[in-house]
């Protein structure tokens, strides 16, 4: 029972295709776990399943034994799962520093509240603060997000995401489109801010895959042949002829 | 039986004029989520334009004329301002017609003043055609009915049948692929809305004369366009032509029913004496409210079904 | 404390000059107009907390503004027949709140699912079904001669018996103070920051924990709230109600209001509903064409300053804030660039008021009047004139645009590379 | 930037606030509150361009009080209530007495409303409403009040004429009742079920409707069909505008035959809207005070309508605005001054030449009363109808007069008379 998320015979369908079929997923706590598959394998749709976005066919999800597969996508995140995606997705008008206040509110039990201030409040100030830090933007705290280069604004999507205290962190393509420099920083900042937390990324790089992951999984056509630990899965040869031998050609 | 008979072809005839209005505001809305609050000003342009060829050179002309000026000024309308605000995000496009909206009646009544205009049914056409138990029709509403229907036929296989067509269907359902298809998407976005208004503006022609031609026409004609496009689905011509009959064929129905909620409980055998409030609204008919039951439908349609009969999204 | 007068002095002197004006304006009619522009400044402001705030857009916002004037128009008369006990005049606003507010809630929660123009459908769907109400529950609403009431009922606290238009103005401005500071700080709540994230992404909302549906029924069930308050003090001012109130008309002035004075920063709405009420006012008696105008300014906000009128002002702020000799430097292209456009807009203005002649007044020899000077419509001079004015007009325009833009991007580099620096 | 603001709106009220202040002091000013944008501004327009040559006839005529002019001064209200109140304060601030207004009856309230209020908070500074149009029965019922005066019929008395015209037509056996779901359309349908059953119990009333106001129906073929299963041989309507207009081209569209009776269906507007084929398929009665084409029609009258022709481009259509303001010239010389109170007083029981004989405004009440004459549109006849210059090649026909007596009914006021 030390499994952070775990997915029971998932299925989705969208009309008559198919993408994801009875899908079984465990992934353990405080581990690093990477899903590495082709392009149209349904990677992004698996993600948007266990975040609520998309509701399942059929299938249970489990996250920390609690089931999850019937929430709206806020009450998951309450429940200590956050996630980012594959397109930058932060609140562009809004200052850094409001970006990363924002994404803390509800965990400081703010709600919905229209009694308290936000701006005096002198906890919230502090905890934003540390985010900042922690995600090296505390220097442009106060510049609109819209106007970040874009591996900042990938940087602060990471930040928003950790902001409310989640234990378990789902990373969409946090590199992608990303130099070989930015990529480096990138994943300096996932291995550090995963520390004391469940990571699940999806990744194309597989620098990155190999670097940072404890273990694997391959998505192939909505199913995962393998699931393992990176040395094994490179040497797996279904994964190979499935998803690495195509990367050799 | 005659009495069924006879109010579902009123509910046809009425619908089909509906559908005349709305299908053009279902192409654009579909297709490039321009929701066009002056829809039904082209309407009204259509039926003024027709006033004024047909003072001149007669009703044919003006059917083929009006239509192609309609299609001309919507496609400046889309061209030199609903791209540029077009970057704003669709409800700045919403924002825009609504302005426009209150100019095009301005407009109107700077050029044909206040009053309604002497827009007629053509001598020719206004004669009864038939009867039915009792009630005459006149060759002008079948001729009308004949239009409206074809312009479905032509649209609808159009749509299905030509390669332009097939785009525009593609673009309906996933308005992102007609960039992906290398097409040229301000070019195309132009000519649907101007057909979008032509249409209209066609529907303006033949229903100008029976409707009464008059600056206000726009603003009570307005909101009924965006049920029948909500309650049909999305892009879907197939759903506006129903949800055009059904909604006329509803109110049709409604209007010859004199019942009340009273009525009926009195039917099942209670009899209520109540004074004050509450009297009124069990006495109220169903053909009183018959008018309010279209904008009723549009908003339970939005809150439980929001992609309406045919649509294959949300709006 | 002295920090508190300082981020307020703007708020403070505001209010000493709205408290001033009467003793300035003394007539009845300033008294209602300036009343009026009270009401509905707080009716547009809460507004703007769904078009702005929330990026909610509603045409059937006068819903909420229109039932609570009806509400409390019943209670008033119900007071004045003594069928129901006294309830203090000033704290009527309170009543039109808890009526807005039920019926925001109640519509809210079912609209609110969808932004964007799903739901501005729904609310055009939900304004017909109760204008037509209106006109059909005649015991309650009276139909179009809508209700009257005198406002004079119960004891007179202090002598004030909110007969004299004056105490009125004191009671709406009060009313109006208080909503507009709450409302403002409302947006400092953690609601208000969620409502602008809501706006911003509601896809990236949702997961950080917030519900965007309830994000979105609270805005539209507060906002509902203090547009009731600002329907009470309505009714109060002009001791009447009628159906207009909740129509579409007043639902799109609401919205012509906040748009034009700008939706995105707190203060435009406040412009807006001051100018537009003022200008409806004064204009509507001198031109017949003063709906085309308003219009026209609307789909030219819309397409060239989506900002309003307050964003035009605030877009400058960051030069301001850089380098005030920045800003100086804009002033001689703004002049040309302004002049220039209002030399076309005369000449356009000319025109539209010589055709609305010819098609709704036509008599006499065609002596029409035209700012103070008198024209002759139906003579080619005057038509020559005008449009020689807007030929000008466009002219000028071409060579004065490009050197005012020009300015402005000059004035905007200098200010990124300087935050860059910093 | 706030305050910049402001220093500009200050400047500009203070503008208009000063340039407002400039009084006249030798004309009476009667205010017109009427819609001048806005869809019914060209009935607005039209009768504020009726009352200044009407006023301008006095003038040119020696004003009144030893030449003192009257004033028209207009002022829009674009048919919203509350604008009307907020333009009748301007009104009173502009220390105009008398106020006039017809279009709308909920305006109208509102007028009497405000007015009530005002005269009762200031003695000394009463204004007079002058009500040349709106017809709501009860303005002259409970509702009534010394400074109020109407110079057009009110609902009842204008069905109480079209019913006597009924009686007087033995074809008619069956009518069919159809109004407009709000205040007039009730009332209107009130008077006519009363009067009906007291004047005419030979006619059978075989169907009675209400509908949902203001154009929202497009489609009246399923109320035509309603008609049609009734047998009615006759419809009797207070409909207006657009309800008015389809009802008619429906009917007439579906080749049923029927008599219309009405008071606004046939007004120019709307007959030219329809057409000569459509208004002219069914005969449609309405009432009015006077019309051109009337064998009866003074030679006197003719003269100041080609004057009106002359000015205006149009033919006359709302004689009750000229003997309005010949009466109130009259009751201003009458009374010495233009004290309002003073005049109030001059204007009971006064009367004035009309088409058909005298008008006469009942003190009790302050309703005036007159023959009215009942017409159909038609071709054939002497004058047709033009509006700015524009021929509509039709006009009316009169079917009959009814005598101010058939259409005197009862009134419920209890007037508050101040001292004289």
């Amino acid at each position: 029972m030390n499994n952070a998320l775990q997915l029971k015979n998932v299925s989705k369908s969208f009309g008559e295709a198919k993408i994801i079929k009875n899908l079984n997923l465990e992934i353990k706590k405080n581990e690093r776990h990477a899903i590495i598959g082709p392009n149209g394998a349904g990677k992004s749709t698996l993600f948007h399943l266990i975040s609520g976005h998309y509701k399942l066919t059929s299938g249970k999800i489990t996250l920390n034994n609690d089931e999850i597969n019937n929430l709206e996508p806020h009450e998951i995140n309450r429940k200590g799962l956050a996630r980012s995606f594959q397109v930058t997705n932060i609140f562009p008008k809004m200052s850094v520093y409001e970006n990363i206040r924002c994404g803390i509110l509800w965990s400081m039990g703010f709600k919905y509240s229209i009694v308290r201030l936000v701006n005096g409040d002198k906890k919230l100030n502090e905890k934003t603060y540390s985010i900042l830090e922690e995600i090296n933007l505390k220097h442009c705290a106060h510049i609109p997000a819209g106007l970040l280069s874009y591996a900042d604004q990938r940087a602060l999507e990471i930040g928003i995401t950790i902001a409310g205290g989640a234990d378990t962190l789902m990373l969409d393509e946090p590199t992608a489109g990303m130099s070989n420099s930015e990529t480096e920083r990138a994943v300096n900042l996932i291995k550090q801010i995963s520390e004391k937390r469940t990571l699940v990324v999806v990744e194309h790089d597989m620098g990155v895959v190999f670097d940072l992951a404890d273990r694997i999984s391959v998505l192939v056509y909505g199913e995962i042949i393998a699931t393992d630990t990176p040395k094994k899965i490179r040497e797996n040869k279904a994964v190979q002829e499935a998803y690495l031998g195509t990367e050799d050609h | 039986m005659d009495v069924i008979l006879f109010t579902l072809f009123n509910g046809l005839l009425y619908g089909m004029l509906l559908f005349m209005l709305s299908s053009g505001l279902t192409l654009i809305f579909g297709m490039m989520g321009v929701l066009n609050f002056a829809h039904a000003s082209f309407f009204m342009l259509g039926a003024y334009f027709a006033y004024q060829i047909s003072k001149y050179i007669g009703f044919i002309p003006a059917l083929f004329i009006a239509p192609l000026i309609i299609a001309f000024c919507g496609a400046m309308v889309e061209k030199y301002a609903l791209r540029r605000v077009h970057k704003f995000g669709h409800v700045a496009e919403l924002l825009f017609t609504f302005g426009l909206f209150y100019i095009i009646e301005e407009l109107v009544q700077m050029i044909w003043g206040k009053v309604p205009v002497g827009y007629h049914v053509p001598e020719y056409m206004d004669f009864t055609l038939f009867s039915m138990s009792g009630m005459g029709y006149q060759a002008y509403a079948m001729f009308t009915l004949v239009v409206s229907i074809a312009m479905f036929i032509v649209l609808f296989s159009v749509l299905t049948k030509t390669r332009a067509g097939l785009i525009i269907q593609a673009a309906l359902t996933h308005p992102e692929i007609v960039s992906s298809l290398g097409h040229n998407v301000p070019k195309v976005f132009m000519l649907v809305f101007g057909l979008g208004c032509a249409l209209a503006g066609l529907a303006g022609v033949l229903a100008g004369n029976t409707l009464g031609t008059e600056p206000s026409m726009a603003l009570s004609l307005g909101p009924i366009v965006f049920v029948v496009i909500v309650v049909g689905g999305l892009g879907s011509l197939k759903g506006a032509l129903v949800a055009s009959i059904l909604i006329g064929i509803v109110q049709t129905t409604a209007i010859s029913l004199d019942y009340s909620i009273n009525n009926f409980i009195e039917l099942i055998g209670f009899s209520v004496d109540i004074e004050s409030l509450w009297r009124i609204l069990i006495d109220l008919t169903i053909s009183q409210i018959a008018p309010i039951l279209p904008y009723l439908l549009l908003v339970l349609m939005l809150i439980f079904r929001p992609r309406g009969l045919f649509g294959n999204r949300d709006v | 404390m002295i920090n508190f007068f300082k981020s307020f002095s703007t708020w403070i002197i505001i209010a000493v000059i709205a408290a001033i004006l009467p003793l300035i304006f003394d007539s009845s009619f300033s008294l209602t107009l300036l009343s009026k522009m009270g009401v509905l400044i707080i009716f547009t402001v809460a507004y703007n907390m769904l078009l702005g705030q929330g990026g909610m857009l509603s045409f059937g916002h006068a819903i909420y503004f229109g039932l609570a004037g009806y509400a409390s128009i019943h209670i008033l008369n119900g007071i004045g027949e003594e069928t129901l006990p006294y309830f203090p005049t000033v704290l009527f606003p309170f009543i039109g709140a808890i009526v807005g507010l039920f019926f925001g809630s109640l519509v809210g929660y079912v609209s609110t699912r969808r932004a964007g123009t799903a739901f501005a459908m729904i609310s055009l769907g939900f304004c017909e079904m109760v204008t037509a109400m209106t006109l059909i529950f005649v015991i309650f609403f009276n139909g179009e001669d809508g209700i009257q009431t005198d406002r004079m009922v119960g004891p007179e606290p202090f002598g004030i018996t909110f007969g004299p238009q004056i105490e009125i103005y004191y009671l709406i401005l009060f009313w109006c103070l208080v909503a507009v500071a709450l409302m403002y700080i409302i947006t400092k709540t953690p609601f208000g920051r969620m409502s602008n994230a809501v706006r911003d992404n509601p896809e990236r909302a949702a997961f950080i924990g917030y519900s965007v549906r309830r994000v979105r029924w609270q805005a539209f069930a507060l906002s509902s709230m203090f547009a009731g308050a600002a329907g009470s003090l309505h009714a109060l001012n002009y001791e009447h109600i009628g159906f207009e109130s909740v129509s579409v008309v007043q639902s799109g002035a609401v919205l012509f209001m906040a748009f034009i004075g700008g939706a995105g920063h707190f203060l435009g709405p406040i412009v807006g509903a001051i100018g537009l009420t003022y200008l409806d006012s004064t204009l509507a008696d001198v031109t017949e064409a003063w709906l085309l105008y308003l219009g026209l300014t609307f789909s030219g906000i819309v397409m060239f300053a989506p900002g309003g009128l307050a964003g035009l002002i605030v877009m400058h702020g960051p030069i301001a804030r850089t380098d005030k000799k920045l800003l100086i430097s804009l002033i001689k292209p703004y002049c040309l660039a302004i002049s220039s456009v209002i030399t076309g807009l005369i000449g356009l203005i000319g025109i539209i008021e010589m055709l609305y002649f010819r098609s709704l007044i036509s008599k006499g020899e065609g002596e029409v009047v035209i700012f103070w000077t008198e024209f002759n419509a139906n003579g080619i001079m005057s038509w020559l004139i005008f449009i020689a004015l807007i030929l000008v007009g466009i002219f000028l325009s071409k060579k004065t645009f490009p050197l005012a833009k020009e300015s402005w991007d000059h004035a905007i580099s200098v200010v990124k590379t300087e935050i860059s620096n910093e | 930037m706030l305050n910049k603001f402001f220093k500009i709106f200050l400047f500009t009220i203070s503008l208009v606030y000063f340039s407002s202040a400039i009084k006249a002091e030798d004309t009476i000013k009667i205010a017109i509150i009427e819609p001048m944008s806005g869809p019914l501004a060209s009935v607005g327009l039209d009768l504020i361009e009726g009352l200044e040559f009407y006023a301008e006839r006095i003038n040119k005529a020696g004003g009144v009080l030893g030449g003192k002019h009257i004033e028209i001064v207009p002022y829009d209200n674009a048919m919203v209530a509350e604008k009307t109140i907020q333009q009748l304060r301007k009104v009173i601030d502009e220390d105009i007495r008398y106020v006039t207004q017809g279009v709308g009856s909920n305006h109208a309230l509102n007028i009497i409303k405000t007015l009530g209020k005002h005269n009762k908070r200031n003695p000394g500074k009463e204004v007079i409403f002058l009500n040349h149009s709106a017809v709501t029965t009860s303005f002259t019922n409970e509702l009534c009040n010394f400074y109020h005066f109407r110079f057009d019929a009110n609902v009842d008395m204008k069905v109480a004429a079209l019913v006597s015209q009924m009686t007087k037509d033995p074809s008619i056996k069956k009518v069919y009742l159809l109004n407009q779901n709000y205040a007039y359309g009730q009332s209107f349908q009130a008077a006519a079920r009363r009067l009906l059953a007291e004047r005419a119990p030979q006619i059978e009333i075989v169907g009675d409707e209400l509908i949902v106001p203001f154009g929202k129906i497009l489609d009246f073929n399923p109320y035509v069909s309603k008609i049609t299963s009734s047998g009615a041989d006759t419809i009797l309507t207070g409909n207006w505008g657009p309800d008015a207009a389809r009802l008619i081209t429906a009917t007439a569209n579906s080749q049923l035959k029927v008599k219309f009776y009405t008071i606004y269906a046939g007004i120019p507007a709307a007959m030219n809207s329809m057409g000569v084929k459509i208004s002219t398929f069914n005969p449609i009665v309405q009432v009015t005070e006077a019309h051109e084409n009337d064998p009866s029609h003074p030679d006197w009258l003719k003269e100041i309508d080609k004057e009106y022709m002359a000015f205006s481009n149009k033919s006359p259509y709302a004689d009750r605005q000229r003997f309005m303001i010949e009466m109130f010239a009259a009751a201003v010389e009458k009374a010495g001054t233009a004290d309002p109170t003073a005049v109030a007083w001059a204007m009971e029981g006064m009367t004035a030449r009309g088409a058909h004989g005298d008008v006469y405004m009942r003190p009790d009440d302050h309703q005036m009363h007159f023959d009215m004459v009942l017409s159909h549109i038609s071709t054939d006849v002497e004058k047709t109808f033009i509006y700015n210059n524009e021929d509509y090649g039709m006009a009316y026909v009169t079917d009959g007069w009814v005598d101010m007596a058939d259409i005197t009914l009862p009134t419920t006021c209890k007037m508050k008379r101040p001292k004289k």
